[in-house]
């Protein structure tokens, strides 16, 4: 059971990382459909992991709902939300859930109505809230507390101006400034966090790979 | 007198953000855009597209939390295209994109009367983020065998001769995430070498700007100040343009409010 | 009833009679697509009223949009990947139709319906084995990838002749930036002397790349903000 | 199959030879007739996948204008010959593909073209691996022609891409340095130096104790298996040490119930080795809520409610943080941010009193945990950048005075 259960899977993790690795370098043609059609397993196996996120969200909400926590009214309301959709999607403009998706456009097809309506509605509406949030930051606490916050600040301001329409009425040389700052020496550091970044992405899946990581596998005994 | 405008409530902040915002877009006036050399750089990468009669892949790798950001970029795109009449793929890489996309094209594919399957077709979306780039790579019909309404890409007149992403003469990509970054330079234009360029949101411009030096991509649009700008090349003023003088108020706004924040804060320390 | 439940009650009131004059005067229609526009036109507005202070009618907002993109993502992976290719192809199997290589597509789907065991606390250990596929792979896949594109691709443009010119000065001024920040994240060296010195301008380097990056997140939250205002204005209130 | 030497030594003798017999076409140039094609060579085209032969040839600097290059192809010696390429007199130098001819000063006096397929009599008809092709190549000029004597080659799919080669050697070399300083780290501890923030946590620490007010810890919104995450409770480990030394309360708050279970472990853990276990209680460390902005808002809530004199915030943020970080500074505490999200950086910077930036997350869990894994991977990783500052300090200087030889090493083809 041990081994099913740990070695197993640490096998498996060397067998395709290290094969994932090699194909790289081969370019015979029957390497390449080998990558093709782990590619296409990976794609599906990859679908099937959106299903692992739906579960743990409905589970999350129906426990919520169950132990009758605090606010679990709200948690109602996500199963709300989830059931009106999947209704349209099970519909599918009477073809039902076993055929290609429906053509009709919002105005013809509650599945593009939600999604238009609802979806991208509060989607976007959410996001855009932050823009409030920063103006009170703005206002009450982006201070330059360090040389190096003052810093910040200023090359923030340069772009913010150098970017819109209203920088070039300041002054010409505003945005040339931004254009300076963000193909110089903004460049240099995020490629220098860029090569740091990579280092650290080439020593987890190294990690990965030999079995030195093992908390992705989950299943809480590592 | 300091302290106390300090500590006011945020909520009239908020309020004048809102009237910066929506007065300019009530006033509607339009400030004169000037094109930056990255934007110019992919118009310029369309244009040569259209003079070899090509076929570009468009990919849709956004959602609905940044659509009114990303929407007017795809539209700008999309008009350039079909006015010069360059054959668009599009696909989808973010789940979320599929109703975006198909919108836009519709909208813009109506406008220059461009005919399904021929001028245009959309493949929808298909899960696995970089995967899909190596699968559309290796084999464009394994990854996707049919467009979003079930019909093999056999069938459509644009796409029964595509086999590889060498096939396509430019691939756009339009991003929220780390589609460009992580998934379109390491797994399809590292291999394939196509040109290649992206359209972004404001917060991940900054980042892509060491690809446009290392030539890994052609060009860049950068949020909506960048679909403002395509918009001018196009010569459609549209959605971004007319929130350009919105997008300066604002920003005027909160300079002076950082400004003014820290002249307090210096002033308080002072004492 | 608190203030704010009046307050509550008075925006709902107004925000029906906004409506009932929009419809009256013929700015939107009495269809699909007006009733469209009134309900994300209050979505929007109860979304907002979180700026006033967090209350129900954001919560509920928020929580029905998480269940709606929920069913959305799961019908995008159901129709074109789950049902369009793996379903289709595979209950072809065996029949007049099926494609050889198809048969293949067994292996991804057992591995993908294992994924689906990691809650169940006898048979969680079999998602073990799909996890080690799936990022056992991705990690091999990363690791030449990350080189070319993010190693050789980023240093060979650098390793080229310095002039005297604006192009050998930018080129020079990134050399010492990339160099300074990656002498900042170094951490087998004490931050003193020289060492310490050049890890400074790499903190320079930082504050101006984050200035950037924080201007640009300014601009793309109040770019959200200009697309839902406009949203309102044109859209709902027809005054754009 | 048989074993291909590397494509540049390939080229590299192949270029010496050509080199040295450039001098004779240029005398017969002279007499006004066509030059002839020197040094004609076909062979598999290396590093592909096959279905592609190359055909190679000395350069001749006395080509007429609008001479052209045609390549016929055959199946077998005697015909029928088909028309498979042509090219501008002056095109395709080997110099333009340094991949596959390198980088010498050969690569400027020879051609190539790669033959995929030619125009057969029904179409257009793609090369075959394992099978013969006899190649001619013809130079035209008006209605003048030349051609070189015929030759062969047959195409294959390779097993290694020579093109490669230098990212197959920086691969290897960064792989044994990071998995040579895990192994190493198992035996001996290994040094990195003090990372800046976690003395700022104990000063934090120390004033909030000394206010008698309560310490929180704000964890990011990624979940377990995320490294940001792990780091994030190595540092409640620490944090939770402190607080239970001093005496000072402790509030933690995750959006992950995962999250919150190891960090109640942790915080227990900590209190029991300082010898206070009576003072840890389970209820100080909860999910405040489930989704970003509701997370966001009764984390605020607390932050208002209960005046922290310390907020601590670690591990992977989105756009959340600046809720966090505004709404935290307005309420005066010491606030400490730790994340690897670039893109919130810039908000912790200008909001919070110190800052711990991308991989000084991990070097501080590192440091703090000294656990083999991390702390080898951090030495690995370091080695890793040396040879980079290195390689990018030299190569700069090498190009300059015009040795553009790492400029070539680290060229990605």
């Amino acid at each position: 059971m041990i081994f099913l259960s740990r070695t197993l899977p640490v096998i498996v993790a060397l067998c395709f990382g290290v094969f994932g690795i090699g194909i790289y370098y081969v370019p015979h043609a029957a390497a390449q459909n080998l990558e093709r059609e782990l590619a296409l397993w990976l794609r599906v196996v990859f679908a099937f992991s959106y299903l692992l996120g739906l579960y743990s969200l409905l589970n999350l909400h129906w426990q919520r709902i169950r132990q009758r926590v605090e606010g679990w009214g709200y948690s109602a309301m996500v199963y709300v939300g989830f059931g009106l959709m999947m209704l349209f999607v099970i519909h599918n403009d009477g073809k039902g859930p076993f055929a290609p998706q429906a053509e009709g456009t919002a105005a013809e097809n509650g599945y593009q109505w939600l999604f238009e309506y609802v979806q991208v509605a509060c989607s976007s509406t959410m996001f855009s809230i932050l823009a409030f949030f920063i103006a009170s930051a703005a206002y009450r606490t982006f201070r330059a507390r360090t040389p190096e916050a003052a810093l910040l600040l200023v090359a923030a301001i340069v772009v913010m101006l150098g970017r819109v329409p209203i920088g070039a009425y300041i002054s010409e040389y505003v945005p040339a400034a931004a254009e300076w700052l963000l193909n110089v020496p903004n460049l240099a550091a995020k490629r220098g966090i860029l090569l740091g970044v990579s280092l650290g992405a080439i020593a987890t899946s190294l990690r990965i790979i030999f079995g030195i990581e093992r908390s992705y596998l989950g299943g809480g005994d590592e | 007198m300091i302290q106390w405008l300090m500590n006011i409530d945020r909520r009239i902040i908020f309020v004048f953000v809102f009237l910066g915002v929506a007065l300019p877009l009530l006033a509607n006036v339009f400030l004169p855009i000037k094109p930056t050399r990255d934007v110019i750089s992919v118009y310029d990468q369309f244009e040569k597209v259209a003079e070899d009669e090509g076929i570009v892949l468009l990919s849709f790798s956004y959602g609905a939390s940044t659509e009114p950001e990303m929407q007017p970029m795809a539209r700008a795109i999309l008009r350039h295209c079909f006015s010069r009449n360059i054959k668009v793929v599009a696909v989808c890489l973010w789940p979320e994109a599929p109703g975006l996309a198909r919108k836009v094209l519709e909208e813009i594919g109506d406008e220059f009367g461009k005919t399904y399957g021929e001028d245009y077709a959309f493949l929808g979306f298909k899960p696995g983020n970089f995967a899909v780039v190596l699968n559309m790579g290796q084999d464009f019909r394994d990854a996707f065998p049919q467009d979003n309404w079930g019909t093999p890409l056999e069938e459509l007149a644009l796409t029964q001769d595509i086999r590889t992403l060498r096939d396509f003469d430019f691939v756009f990509d339009l991003a929220a995430g780390d589609s460009i970054e992580f998934w379109w330079i390491p797994y399809g234009q590292e291999k394939y070498g196509f040109p290649f360029a992206g359209g972004c949101t404001a917060v991940m411009a900054p980042d892509l700007f060491p690809f446009l030096q290392s030539k890994q991509m052609v060009g860049l649009l950068g949020g909506l100040a960048g679909a403002a700008e395509y918009e001018t090349l196009v010569g459609r003023q549209d959605k971004a343009t007319a929130g350009m003088s919105a997008q300066s108020m604002a920003h005027l706004i909160i300079v002076a409010f950082i400004l003014f924040g820290n002249m307090a804060f210096f002033l308080s320390r002072r004492r | 009833m608190t203030r704010d439940t009046y307050v509550f009650l008075g925006l709902v009131l107004l925000f029906a009679v906004v409506n009932g004059v929009l419809l009256a005067n013929g700015v939107l229609a009495a269809d699909w697509e007006g009733l469209g526009v009134i309900v994300a036109a209050g979505l929007t507005l109860a979304l907002y009223s979180f700026l006033y202070k967090d209350n129900p009618l954001f919560k509920v907002a928020e929580n029905i949009f998480v269940g709606v993109a929920t069913a959305y993502i799961f019908s995008q992976n159901w129709y074109q990947t789950i049902y369009g290719e793996v379903f289709v192809r595979l209950s072809a199997l065996g029949g007049e139709d099926s494609v050889s290589g198809d048969w293949w597509l067994l292996a991804p789907t057992v591995l993908g319906l294992l994924m689906l065991t990691r809650f169940s606390r006898r048979f969680g250990w079999l998602s073990r084995l799909s996890f080690a596929f799936f990022v056992g792979l991705g990690a091999g896949l990363t690791i030449p990838r990350t080189i070319s594109s993010f190693i050789l691709a980023q240093i060979e443009p650098m390793l080229q002749p310095l002039s005297w010119s604006i192009e050998g000065f930018n080129l020079l001024v990134i050399l010492i930036g990339v160099v300074a920040v990656l002498v900042y994240f170094f951490f087998s060296v004490e931050h003193t002397g020289v060492v310490g010195k050049v890890s400074r301008v790499g903190i320079w380097f930082l504050m101006i790349s984050f200035g950037a990056s924080f201007g640009y997140t300014i601009m793309a939250r109040l770019s959200l903000l200009i697309g839902r205002v406009t949203f309102l204005l044109d859209d709902w209130l027809g005054i754009m | 199959m048989q074993n291909k030497p590397p494509s540049w030594l390939v080229g590299l003798v192949f270029l010496g030879v050509i080199a040295s017999d450039c001098q004779g076409q240029d005398a017969q140039s002279g007499r006004g007739s066509l030059p002839l094609i020197d040094n004609t060579e076909a062979f598999d085209t290396p590093n592909d996948a096959g279905n592609s032969i190359t055909l190679t040839w000395a350069r001749t600097r006395s080509i007429p204008e609008g001479g052209v290059y045609k390549a016929y192809i055959a199946e077998s010696r005697e015909g029928p010959y088909y028309p498979a390429s042509e090219i501008a007199g002056g095109a395709n130098l080997q110099s333009e593909e340094p991949e596959t001819f390198g980088y010498g000063d050969a690569a400027w006096d020879a051609h190539f073209i790669h033959i995929t397929e030619y125009a057969g009599g029904e179409g257009v008809v793609s090369l075959q691996n394992d099978k013969t092709y006899y190649v001619r190549l013809e130079l035209h000029s008006g209605n003048r022609s030349t051609r070189a004597p015929i030759v062969t080659a047959s195409a294959q799919g390779n097993y290694f891409n020579w093109k490669k080669l230098n990212n197959i050697v920086l691969g290897g070399l960064l792989s044994f340095l990071i998995l040579g300083f895990i192994s190493l780290a198992r035996h001996r501890d290994l040094y990195i130096r003090r990372i800046g923030g976690l003395e700022a946590l104990d000063e934090a620490l120390g004033r909030a104790t000394a206010m008698g007010k309560p310490v929180l810890f704000i964890h990011g919104l990624r979940d377990m298996s995320q490294i940001s995450t792990i780091a994030a409770v190595n540092i409640l480990g620490r944090v939770a040490s402190r607080t239970a030394e001093y005496d000072a309360a402790l509030r933690v708050v995750a959006p992950d119930p995962v999250v919150m279970s190891v960090s109640q472990e942790t915080v227990q853990a900590s209190y029991f080795e300082a010898g206070r276990p009576d003072a840890f209680n389970t209820k100080h460390v909860f999910v405040a809520g489930t989704e970003q902005f509701s997370y966001a808002a009764a984390t605020e809530g607390i932050m208002v409610r209960e005046r922290p004199a310390a907020h601590i915030m670690m591990g992977y943020f989105y756009a959340e943080s600046l809720l966090l970080a505004e709404t935290g500074s307005t309420t005066g505490a010491i606030q400490i941010a730790g994340t690897d999200a670039f893109t919130q950086l810039p908000f912790f910077v200008t909001t919070c009193d110190y800052t711990l930036m991308g991989e000084e997350l991990y070097a501080a869990s590192a440091y703090l945990s000294r656990e083999p894994k991390l702390l080898g991977s951090l030495k690995g990783q370091d080695a890793g950048k040396a040879i980079i500052i290195a390689a990018i300090v030299l190569g700069a200087l090498l190009a300059t005075v015009d040795i553009p030889f790492l400029t070539h090493v680290f060229t990605p083809h």
